[in-house]
């Protein structure tokens, strides 16, 4: 049977809410629904409404399954929410699992150009169908717009139904198609057709909608990949190179695309920068290593795959000592695994890559924000230490729109290259220059770049090595290099980002690293209903401050919240700090989407009740 | 790569070149390669190129891989920096320093394993990107360093020194240069440092990537009868294509017609380049009769060495890049830096 | 001022031992010293005195300073000895660091060819010239005999001043030269050159000598490279694929010579076998997995590098349960690091190697007779686990020539495949064949391989996939499957070869790793005549059987005894064991030369103290 | 890699080879790339021709890399072993089954990402050791997995759907595998099954490694004004050299001498190939020839398709390494090892 015109029998049956709403988009990839996903994202943005965007795609080009989640979220929790609001069910493969995932007294907003099969139908939902392909067939002529129209329809179905402020969104497509008139007005078409179409259907707005708020003032909208782009053309990179994989590919697109704006040489109009697409990943980073050792600011991005090749040159730039940074955005393995899911799946991999005794620092931002900051921060590390310094990002962090502080810079800081000898200084030196060695027992030892004295010369190599600099293959000779790189690696920890804290006198907490940030404060709140208080640490760098052997030592348990399956944040911990094991309970949640906070009470809840 | 310091005995009557220095000041530390190994001469051709090229040892940059070849790179040049980086990737690693600084000379030193074998992929791209340096193989036929097995330059019939024959195709990395559109190719013999000093020379005032394959016989592992890498059988099987004349920038080019047979190529760097071609016919700007010049003596069973081609004309990695003509490394951080006015711009409302 | 005619003054000074001395022999690399440092090895063997060679040897073919060391020792103890009774220093660049190490009431025999620098004159010592190189000279024509033999003379020296048995030596040369008359003769001359003017101008033997003994019967002299050659030939591995790379070079050059004797179809004469030398470490792996997977035993061995080169191979291999045996002969890292040394530094990174939750079989061998095990059982445990498993050797035991037991080989063993469905089974089941569906919940699914049946037909990915062996990106599909290897990880507990253990009825043990085994024994002993009893235990695989737990459990302090710098087999026993960690206290050493008993004594000793 | 089941629709009246077996029994599941992508022409191909050559399905293995090219495994006969392995290493991992059972049709699909950049060196090595499989590159210009960058195969000039132009010389399969020594090259075209057809079915006759380089646009990411790559360039641009026409081992041989022009190469299973040059002088075993023509070819910018080499004559993996007959995965145990006896005496004083 179809349904026409539906009053919602279930009016505010729970689902009564303002500004804290999840909407679930199901499409077929390849179709378009992205643009029509942003303009939503950005018209709740507009509208002050903190919110989130969970982009759940399959990896592959055009014609599977493919989800967009928007949480909507006054308070400012924007983690992934399991129980949606409203389902925008427009791919007919996999209406059985979508209608299905709908929470009591939701709603399903399908397209009714075709019927829909009565087994689908629950009792305690509203369907609320939009002819969307009827009206897109009737409306346009050719057959791309005929497909990719439909979403804007549907989008302006849910402004009506949602009370999402109509001339913000219609701005947002002027803005969008400035230029592009005939365009423009086609998606403004389409806009009301599916507007008006749901203002005389359904009596709009549903019980659970939105309303201007001030909650994003001095926020911006933006992925982790963007905004690690942003830091390295801020940190003054000037090589880099990579090779395609996903999710990383969109952090060299958005780096390439901020060179072509702000690196062209204004006298010359010539380029800044030299971006290479390398033949493998090995090339990439042996690329940065050379780039690097040369003087220049050098990175490459890349995902597990690319850092289970790049093992044997990690170990190279780390005996060298030569910086480099590297972004690692990660995805479900193991192997290829699952390339647009998301998991903190290489954290061991990274902290110890390399044949042989290897350590390195790693960074954990938790956001696009912390993306920008440490990507900053990333190349000034590798250089003060020299040696290799790894990002560790993901899927949902990198691709996915967040709503964090607008980024700010301060116009007077520099680079801080560490230890570098300059021609004039080695030129009056009296003394010989020797690479390793350490006058001053200082960890790092000044380097000197090629091309600048013969006074300066030196040979890198990744054998056996003195502080000279000279091969050896002498035992004391050998220690005096490899203990010093230990203390150098431990002597990072004062160095790194410290780690986030939130303390309310509990001994119990939640321990937690990276993009699951927001999912476990959400939890912290809710468990804090039940009257479970709880203490926050979210680790957000490798070798671990001091901050956070305190933080162990003051709680009797603590929850190590992660995304993956051998509890790899745990394993780092428990090896590097000096907390008994058996303080260090672990949640892992690694089926490839974004955290919810359901997911972290439910597990904190039995292993308490346990 | 063990390395020993050598005792820098400075006879007062050595020449000096134009920078004031010895043919000493070129070297680096004394050779741990096994005595009579080709790669040793090699190094004394270096060694002399770039004492007559007048440059300066710290605007060298030298780069290897792993193998005993890797080790030549400790043997010249004392006053410059060098990296030893891990076997196959030396490629890599020039690439993105040459992508740092444009101004350096960059010379990397490589084994047939190194480059043909684990390193395949990345000469084949640095190639193809037309890196700007001397990218020499020291080509002996076999892995030295880990003691003899056939590398992937070794001739079918070929022999270990137990007898063992090859039975797989070589890879000559000329030939596999002209179809990858490699802008200048050289083959040399460790046994001829007159005909190999010009060739360096016009490598370094060279474009782009200059690839020069010298057979280097390596005396431990492959140079007994059945060795087609040996001494013996290159110097039986030489057959010289054309024989380079190298005229330095400074010295005034006598403007006169080039004599019948000789090719004079003006460098990127203003220096001249003089090309005889000993098969009169021969042509090192046709890349299609000089593959066939190519497989016609492989089949013949010949070693053809000299400077085999050249294209002077085609661009390099930061030509095709549109870098600026300043090292990237040197570029102040102002100029880098877009500032905090342009970055409150992004994502905002 | 020279030393001609020595009397020993010394004589019994310290020094006065039978069948127990170290001797130590340094030379210049690539002048042929090994074969001579061979016959002495043979002669001490075959005179059933136990005995152990370390060749310290450079990385570089000719020449550099080169040192093997030798002991024999009637109780079996034949782990590294620091202090020498014999130095033959044969090599004046090394001459005055050579001198310095021999014990006070040792002997240095020198070439007294050339005169001695009177600074190297100590009063604790004697010192005894032969003229080796003049005799060479003297008695020698071409140029090439006159350095090689120059060893030989000096081996024949050591006969008559350590009193070998001057027969078994001849005997030995007889044979190793049989069919070249001229070649054994010039040796035979050579030798008794040196054993006549020992004879001539000292008065042999030396206090410090050798007797024939029965302590070797039904044990054989082998490195343990040709003992895991044997073991593949013997568990019918039938291709190999590596690439060249110090120290695992010799165990494919083993093999091939083992295949080209074992292996030749009688027949047809043509191989039975299938060696490629690949163009890299990562085709290396990829071939074994390609004949894995089809159902050959297949090995590929290499050393760190080539593990850090494999990384993302191996997780293929890991996550298509594809069955695949490593051998990782271990030196000293990190990067290229000291190839010639040997090192424990691969440990952390094959237990975790590649990108994503991966975990791997390993095994640990202490010895060339557990190479030769191991290697037979690292093919069935890779096919029952159906898995990659890696075998964890090193330069110490790898090259070196080891007394051990003879090997001994039950002529009914039968390879153990693991569940593997063939053609009539598959053509017979009623039921469709899915390669990852596990029906009596057991870890390991049959596999089917190519070329069998279509109803056997399955599509082996290193992307993301259900039980049925489909493409998935499904949490709950792709969990059930990762899910799966972590209990069959888990599960071969009991499969690896369950640790060594010695109770003495301890608190307080050693526990150690592979060729640490007979220095750390050494060091019990010594020990306990202080006084300290300690228990003993050797990790033999990973992952850890029960076994390990008890002991763990019945100790209150676990020194745990390994040659790297981060304490890597401490860090797998506390992330993969329930021990506390402050149980297990570490000795590390990581010079790159094998271990000897003082360096364990000394660490346990002032650990205690404190 | 997605793959959804294909409802087994069996027309009654489909027609069925010797084995009984009709044209859906050779197809895989339902492809999930995108409509109109050259890919799936491809695969048509291959069922197309392993239908008429009367393969058994269970007797082929499917290898492939990481890439839109690579989910084509899963797309024809469903009754083989495939394995989708990881991005670049499909050379080595089919150099491994195929050194283990010499006995299967092993078909590697890949792209020109998976084959010319990541892939290069184990290319080079799988051509040198003469691999017997049929090996097709989906050959698209781009990275169509992680959206349309440049691959190494990009022309010069060619431009992105942005508009940036690739300015990175291409490496050329064919090229390359000629200097490499490959035995079998063909070039196809996604467009023309017609051509693709009997090209397959003759490289899966080949004695050793049968490389084919199929033009297969990618409709997302290359197939627009400016692409080298794309459906209308490729057919404006299609210079055929030659016809394969393939005879299968059962059809008798009309013993007739090959008219004027036409070629008749007996394959190692005893089937024969006819192959009619279409330029009349173009010589298919010459080398030189061929490589010639195709650089003329492509400095006139045509793109040359059809059967372009073929060398029946040289050994392939097995008969360089002297092998047995019997693929080595099914030599008894009994066989392979030497015994108790043969043990004892090891290392024995
Ligand atoms: C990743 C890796 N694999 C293997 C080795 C061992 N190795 C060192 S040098 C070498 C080959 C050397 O041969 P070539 O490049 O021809 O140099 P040559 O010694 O002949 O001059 C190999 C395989 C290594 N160092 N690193
Ligand atoms: C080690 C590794 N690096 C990068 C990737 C990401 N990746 C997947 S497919 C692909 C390239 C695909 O291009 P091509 O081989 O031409 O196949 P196409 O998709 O064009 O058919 C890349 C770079 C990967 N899967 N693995
Ligand atoms: S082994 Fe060969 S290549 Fe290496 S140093 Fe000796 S002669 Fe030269
Ligand atoms: S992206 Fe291109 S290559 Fe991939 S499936 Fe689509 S059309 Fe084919
Ligand atoms: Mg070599
Ligand atoms: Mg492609």
């Amino acid at each position: 049977m179809v349904l026409e015109k539906v009053v919602p029998a279930l009016a505010g049956g729970g689902s009564g809410r303002v500004n804290d709403l999840a909407i679930k988009l199901a499409n077929v990839n390849g179709t378009g629904s992205s643009s029509a996903n942003n303009l939503l994202m950005q018209a709740f943005f507009r509208m002050g409404i903190p919110v989130s965007g969970k982009n759940l795609f399959p990896s592959n080009i055009q014609g599977l399954p493919t989800w967009y989640e928007i949480r909507v979220n006054a308070a400012g929790h924007t983690a992934r929410a399991l129980d949606y609001d409203v389902m925008v069910a427009m791919n007919a493969n996999t209406y059985a699992q979508d209608i299905a995932e709908v929470r009591a007294g939701g709603y399903v907003v399908w397209d009714a150009s075709w019927p829909l099969d009565p087994v689908l139908l629950r009792g305690d939902i509203d369907y609320l169908g939009v002819p969307v392909a009827r009206m897109c067939t009737e409306s346009f002529r050719s057959p791309r717009e005929r497909t990719m129209m439909q979403n804007v329809v549907t989008a302006g179905a849910l402004v009506a139904l949602l009370a999402i402020d109509l001339d913000t969104v219609s701005n947002l497509l002027a803005e969008k198609f400035a230029g592009k008139d005939r365009l423009r007005d086609s998606n403004q078409r389409a806009l009301m057709l599916g507007y008006d179409y749901a203002r005389e259907h359904f009596d709009c707005p549903l019980p659970c909608h939105v309303e201007v708020m001030e909650g994003t003032a001095d926020s911006i909208l933006i992925d982790g990949n963007t905004a690690a782009a942003l830091g390295c053309l801020y940190a003054g990179v000037t090589v880099a190179a990579w090779y395609p994989i996903t999710p990383s590919t969109s952090l060299m697109d958005a780096f390439a695309q901020l060179c072509r704006r702000f690196r062209r040489d204004p006298v010359s109009g010539r380029n800044n920068y030299l971006i290479l697409q390398a033949e493998d990943e090995l090339a990439a980073l042996g690329i940065v290593i050379g780039a690097s050792w040369n003087g220049a600011r050098a990175v490459t991005s890349t995902s597990g795959p690319g850092i289970s090749l790049m093992g044997e040159l990690i170990g190279l730039a780390y005996y060298t000592e030569t910086p480099v940074v590297i972004v690692d955005v990660q995805r479900a393995g193991p192997s290829t695994g699952m390339p647009t899911r998301t998991q903190q799946g290489d954290i061991l991999t990274c902290a110890y890559a390399s044949h042989g005794d290897t350590k390195h620092i790693l960074l954990f931002p938790g956001n696009p924000a912390e993306c920008f900051d440490f990507a900053v921060r990333s190349f000034d590390l590798a250089e003060q230490f020299q040696t290799p310094v790894m990002m560790l990002s993901d899927v949902d962090i990198g691709m996915n729109d967040w709503v964090v502080p607008r980024l700010s810079w301060d116009d007077s800081w520099v680079p801080e290259h560490g230890p570098v000898i300059d021609a004039p200084a080695l030129e009056s030196r009296v003394e010989a220059y020797h690479r390793y060695a350490n006058p001053n027992a200082d960890e790092v030892s000044p380097r000197t770049l090629p091309g600048i004295s013969e006074r300066g010369a030196y040979f890198a190599r990744g054998s056996g090595h003195n502080q000279l600099g000279g091969y050896t293959e002498t035992p004391d000779e050998y220690l005096e290099v490899v203990d010093r790189l230990a203390r150098k690696h431990a002597a990072a920890a004062s160095a790194v980002p410290p780690p986030q804290i939130e303390r309310r006198g509990a001994r119990t907490a939640l321990l937690t690293v990276g993009g699951c940030d927001p999912a476990v404060r959400e939890a912290i709140e809710l468990l804090a209903t039940e009257g479970l208080r709880l203490d926050y640490m979210r680790i957000r760098g490798f070798p671990f401050a001091a901050a956070v052997e305190d933080f162990l030592a003051d709680h009797d348990t603590i929850f190590v919240v992660e995304q993956n399956r051998d509890a790899q944040l745990r394993s780092l911990l428990v090896l590097e700090t000096t907390v008994p094991k058996d303080r260090l309970r672990s949640v892992l949640v690694y089926g490839g989407f974004p955290l919810s906070a359901a997911e972290v009470v439910d597990s904190v809840r039995t292993q308490m009740e346990a | 790569m063990a390395s020993i310091d050598k005792p820098p005995i400075v006879h007062p009557g050595t020449r000096r070149n134009s920078l004031g220095l010895t043919i000493r000041d070129y070297e680096g530390s004394m050779s741990t390669l096994c005595a009579g190994c080709g790669h040793d001469s090699v190094t004394a051709a270096i060694v002399h190129a770039l004492w007559e090229m007048d440059t300066q040892p710290h605007m060298i940059a030298k780069l290897s891989g792993i193998g005993c070849s890797a080790k030549t790179t400790a043997y010249f040049a004392r006053g410059a920096h060098g990296f030893n980086t891990v076997h196959g990737r030396m490629a890599t690693i020039a690439t993105g320093a040459a992508a740092a600084n444009r101004d350096l000379l960059y010379i990397g030193i490589s084994g047939d394993g190194d480059s043909l074998s684990i390193g395949l992929g990345h000469l084949a791209h640095l190639i193809r990107r037309n890196v700007r340096m001397v990218y020499i193989i020291e080509n002996n036929g076999v892995y030295g360093l880990t003691k003899g097995q056939f590398s992937p330059s070794a001739d079918v019939g070929s022999t270990t020194k137990r007898g063992d024959p090859n039975n797989t195709p070589p890879i000559d990395p000329m030939s596999l240069g002209l179809s990858l559109g490699a802008t200048f190719l050289a083959r040399g013999f460790s046994g001829d440092k007159q005909q190999l000093v010009p060739i360096i020379k016009a490598a370094a005032s060279h474009r782009g990537l200059a690839l020069i394959d010298v057979i280097s016989p390596c005396v431990t592992f492959n140079d007994h009868e059945g060795s087609t890498k040996s001494y013996l059988f290159t110097r039986q099987h030489d057959s010289t294509a054309t024989e380079a004349d190298f005229v330095p920038v400074q010295a005034e080019i006598v403007a006169s017609v080039p004599p019948e047979g000789v090719l004079s190529v003006t460098m990127h760097d203003g220096s001249v380049l003089r090309v005889r071609s000993v098969p009169s016919d021969y042509d090192p700007t046709d890349r299609e009769a000089v593959a066939e010049h190519l497989r016609q003596a492989r089949a013949a069973g010949d070693v053809v060495t000299g400077l085999l081609y050249i294209d002077e004309t085609s661009a390099d990695l930061h030509e095709m890049h549109d870098t600026v003509s300043q090292p990237l490394r040197d570029i102040p951080f102002a100029q880098l830096c877009p500032g905090s006015e342009v970055l409150a711009g992004f994502g905002a409302r």
